[in-house]
């Protein structure tokens, strides 16, 4: 009788919270939007999906042994770890409070407890640790974008860089925002926390996950849930803006074709960014390094074989990996709480600001240079890339049923990839000098 | 000077410091690209392998239907033809 | 000279035992099973490989540092190892039974000594540590057979669901056996390891995998060894039972054609099973969870990159380490025991017991019931995908030449699948309620 | 009671408790299922992708892998080669 | 403004040093000579990435967090980091001495230290740790060249075997080098060093991986790039030592075209190959159980899809992370020493003994039989398959038009790689038989 | 004895044990691969899949492998998708 009792404790339904009911239908909106609405389905199927798992109650799979043993030990159990932290257990919350902030040796002593207690660390929680904590799956994902990327159109006009060095202003007036609002004292948001909300603005997905991995860990599920939702809205957020910082004659500008490019300036391309990267932001390091690396691969034509790996296999492996791990982020105590929503909120403004500023930087390249380019190329400097090359394209067709954009659009669009790097290395160095 | 200001503070060094920096990195890049151009082109004069507007749509490989291609429809038809041809 | 001497003190002849010897030959077996009577040979090629690679003679390649340590160190050497572990040494079964049972942080004493004393772990225990110790092998394996599985047929007729739960009382019959023969002092079975040995049962690979190497990883290498056999005898097992429960008019019976399914409904079914999961089951959550998972991304029709490589690049790699690492667990001084003959007889038994009950569930369901099934297609219900239904094809058609039974078998097939998850699910909470 | 004879009883009830779940749950499953189905229908009526009869072999994707058909393989290996052949 | 100074002396130019700038140089290098010249470029495209990314001065992708807080601690950190160790702080390299030689338990607590103060392991350190420090990812290269390659003209003429022992001379002779160079006070190498530069001489990257990274990681880089190089220079190196040892009229020799072999023979041959390894080697069965693995799965024929990943999908994988691994171990610090000049040396020298050796065995074989076998084909018996192979037919077509020995010399082509697997077995088990 | 020379000694008798080791076992890998040669014949008289010098050129993938290349790619896709349809 105490097995069937035993069955029914344990069931998700006898310990369903509103906490866990509420993502798990957060979950299923994120399929439902990457199903149906097609918003970046190739993260958010993994995350959504991720997410309903981690709040599945009573089985614990995003957490830590640790972890589960605070949550669902006896009294006895809990004794022993507080005894093992130095510290008094009076209920979960606290007792992990006081082992994240444990020195590793003791963090190593309770591990050994929970082990010997037969808890083991959740399918969710090992994914995570292997993929997202060691910070390899961001860069394998940047090694494979790298891969796939054409800098192509950058070459042939690489003034298109300085519309990518624009559009990270998104970047960088959301960390205002959201320090701003915590001086409000609406939220509470550090400074570390602050510089990962605003690389939501640089509008790629795996520089977000790898700076807040690195930044702010506790707060990169609603980043990365962020960043991709609006990726995916770019076809809406974005045309409104382009439109009301344009006139008519200036979104029907037509623009010069551009100059062939030769292999040898797409092979030497990728080495010369790693050059200034080497010299100049060795924070940037791991994110450029390996988007050059897999460029290289790409370009070279010597290592097809790697550059196909890249492009297909190992990309894609690592995205299920890195969306399941997304996914456990989104645990109810650690997703469902104001910060969350202020997230959202900085998040769209990023994208908001980060258009304009790529925009009115087209205008005044326009001012300060006889080669006219068409301002609405300056909104896919926010990276998102293929996705805001194509929203310039389509509102330039509007305009002009003869201008064709894409191609030209595409220059500043991998610019912003970069742009969003580079701004991710400053923030770090950044973040860091502070703390050190 | 209050904690909060303090912060603020902060959001606005790294603002200026950030941005500045990003501008200063693609400035750069803008010259050292340019440079490099030059000097590949001047090293190895133009063969070109493909022109840039014709070029494959980069980050999108999924594309491409090859029903819409005369040349790959001859070489399947081709491929069929000499298949039945050796199966009898 | 003395160089000489430990080139020949070091090979493999001089050390060869008859266990060895003995699990050499069952390794090759293996093989000739898997490649001339194509036993299974995804799996049992590797198994069969790393069995002979477990049990090369001095090579150590199953065996951890510390397990290195306790067969090949210097008195000197052991005599430290006792100390770490707070004993004498006697022999090295019984240092290594001292360690096994050690706490987590005398086993990282003892791990530390075996580095400083320069042994490091085997090829195989390290493949089998991350692969199985960590449980993502089985998962990753059950993301890629969800991600090529389709319900079509199961979703046409549900009802073919209730031939899958029937099948499984293979899997609690089994358990019943292996207590009853611990009870007779025949074998020496816990209920844990009577648990594991109950899911050949299942005739699902992962599962017994997954399962086992949760409750009773020390019998894992005789249960997968049995589980992928048997999967491979299903054509000879089950005819002759299907045959003596059925008359040959009952074999006879056509049924209606399926009706076809809507691409809406395939997306809907693993999340309805997953909801159920996650109600019902969470112990059954990362098996069927990454199972949904995997046959989410197939039919969602967004994710097409992900789906592929989650059936070929990924499943493939996964299916290799799988194999070797299994094989790591037949070492002479592990498998060959009585316990090992008893594992085999249980599990033709349970196979042969799951295909009797899917058969007379079929004939309980004609009588009430007026739409007939076919009872031919109740076997299918063990799983063994897509062979039990196969079978159920082939001897449908014996019976009568224009019975095309295969895809009618398939509901009850992937039913199966679904069935012994549960019943995997289940056996692991009662268990740890009763450890608990 | 003997230690022998409290196994036995664990395993009985092991048993019992086993197949009951995985009925109740597969029960439940036929019936989720089904309203499902009912509630899908409804929502979108039929635009059947594919009669499941003639669907893909489903859980069989070795037979449909093309390295495994050598006539099929002669005939990819004719359309590379000839495709190779004239893009020279 | 301090910040705009942490960014300045953070940045590379400011810690650019010149041991840094030449290993950077050096990288380009070695994507040079692999882009342009195609030196290996599957190896040599990720070794020179590594390698430049590896010393981009300030980024520290090599170090462990160990080695970062030794190189750029504080000098209380540092303080901090010496009393774990034991000992007083002098400079970098002498803590780090005492780190390397201390027992485990204290190099966990110096990690723990360096975590509690916030270090982390580099990138490309994690990579090595997983990839080579593991030895998993040659062995994995290793299995991949076992399943694409095709022992079918080693079984159509055995005898081509002994030229690829014959060619290992120059193995061994290159560990007498160095030991020399040693005796004669010009460097400082150890048996164990010897013994892995002794194995560049085997033409065969993994190997030499492998080896090295058993006996002296220290060298790994040096090993690696000396090993891929010569591998690729193959071209150059063997023609004019081949002509040397010849007569026109034996480079003239015709040979009888090679038997047909069964599938049967091809299946049965890794496995009779495995059983030799098993009793007389099995310090070899890491490396040689991995390579017949990989063949059998190419010739069994039942398991195409796993032989196509591991020939694809799987093996590309592993290169990638291989190389920039290795790359990892081309710091300055570790690379540019007197003793990397000897390697180079030395590694050109055993390229050139090997092929002397092959060839005269040959000839000797020659002597020694009727049935005549062009001594061309004995180069090939170094392994850099199929380089070698290829250099023997060019030559061969040279002395006469009508003499295609590119077959022929695939026997002892890959008979070379056995070889060398063999001697790097009996090396291991013969140095730590020393040592032990 | 200096450790000079115990050293030269060390890299001797590494180098003879060695290179006596190799022989040994390449020389026993003759015998047996020759053995199971004839045995397998005389089992299973030859039905030679292939003769060996038209065979595969075993080690060297890259150049044949169709997958890296899109247009390929899809012409071999075609190529599947005509034959199987044909088939039917
Ligand atoms: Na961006
Ligand atoms: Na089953
Ligand atoms: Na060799």
């Amino acid at each position: 009788m105490d097995k069937l009792m035993a069955l029914w404790t344990g069931s998700g339904l006898y310990n369903m919270d509103a906490g866990s009911l509420t993502m798990i239908v957060i979950g299923f909106l994120l399929l439902y939007l990457a199903i149906r609405k097609n918003f970046e389905p190739l993260l958010l199927v993994p995350i959504g999906f991720g997410g309903i798992l981690a709040n599945i109650p009573a089985a614990g799979l995003a957490y830590s042994a640790v972890e589960q043993l605070a949550h669902v030990g006896s009294a006895a159990q809990l004794d022993q770890l507080a005894a093992v932290l130095g510290t008094q257990f009076e209920n979960y919350k606290q007792i992990l409070d006081v082992y994240y902030s444990a020195p590793a040796a003791v963090k190593l002593t309770a591990e050994q407890l929970a082990s010997d207690l037969n808890y083991n660390n959740g399918m969710l929680y090992n994914f995570y640790s292997v993929a997202i904590g060691s910070t390899v799956a961001p860069l394998l994902i940047f090694m494979g974008v790298g891969a796939m990327t054409d800098f192509g159109p950058l070459l042939a006009n690489p003034r298109t860089l300085f519309l990518g060095a624009a559009a990270q202003f998104g970047i960088f007036a959301t960390v205002l925002g959201a320090v701003g609002m915590s001086s409000l004292g609406w939220m509470d948001f550090s400074i570390e926390q602050a510089a990962a909300i605003g690389i939501i603005g640089g509008a790629d997905g795996p520089t977000a996950i790898y700076v807040s991995s690195v930044l702010a860990p506790e707060l990169l599920g609603a980043i990365a849930v962020a960043a991709y939702s609006y990726m995916a809205l770019v076809p809406m957020i974005q045309p409104p803006i382009m439109k009301a910082l344009t006139t008519e004659k200036e979104r029907a500008i037509e623009m010069v074709q551009l100059r062939p490019v030769s292999k040898l300036e797409k092979i030497m391309f990728p080495l010369v960014l790693l050059v200034l990267v080497a010299l100049l932001l060795p924070d940037a390091a791991p994110l450029l390094g390996m988007f050059c690396f897999g460029n290289l691969m790409r370009e070279c034509g010597v290592v097809d074989r790697l550059s196909d790996t890249a492009q297909n296999a190992l990309i894609n492996t690592v995205t299920i990996f890195l969306g399941l791990s997304v996914g456990s982020k989104l645990v109810a105590d650690k997703f469902l709480s104001t910060e969350t929503l202020g997230i959202l909120a900085l998040g769209i403004v990023a994208f908001a600001i980060g258009t304009a500023a790529g925009v009115l930087m087209a205008k005044l390249m326009n001012k300060l240079s006889k080669t006219q380019i068409n301002p609405l190329i300056g909104s896919a400097g926010v990276s998102a890339v293929p996705m805001a090359a194509r929203v310039s394209n389509k509102v330039g067709l509007e305009a002009n049923p003869h201008n064709f954009l894409l191609m030209h659009a595409m220059g500043p669009n991998v610019a912003g990839v970069i742009g969003s790097a580079v701004a991710a290395g400053v923030m770090i160095k950044y973040v860091s000098a502070i703390a050190g | 000077m209050s904690q909060e200001a303090d912060l603020i503070n902060e959001g606005l060094s790294l603002m200026m410091f950030g941005m500045g920096f990003v501008f200063v990195f693609l400035t750069v890049l803008v010259f050292a690209t340019s440079l490099m151009s030059k000097i590949t082109l001047a090293l190895a004069p133009m063969a070109p392998e493909k022109a840039t507007p014709n070029a494959r749509p980069s980050v999108a490989p999924v594309a491409s239907d090859p029903s819409s291609d005369p040349v790959l429809l001859s070489v399947i038809n081709e491929a069929v033809r000499q298949h039945r041809a050796r199966r009898q």
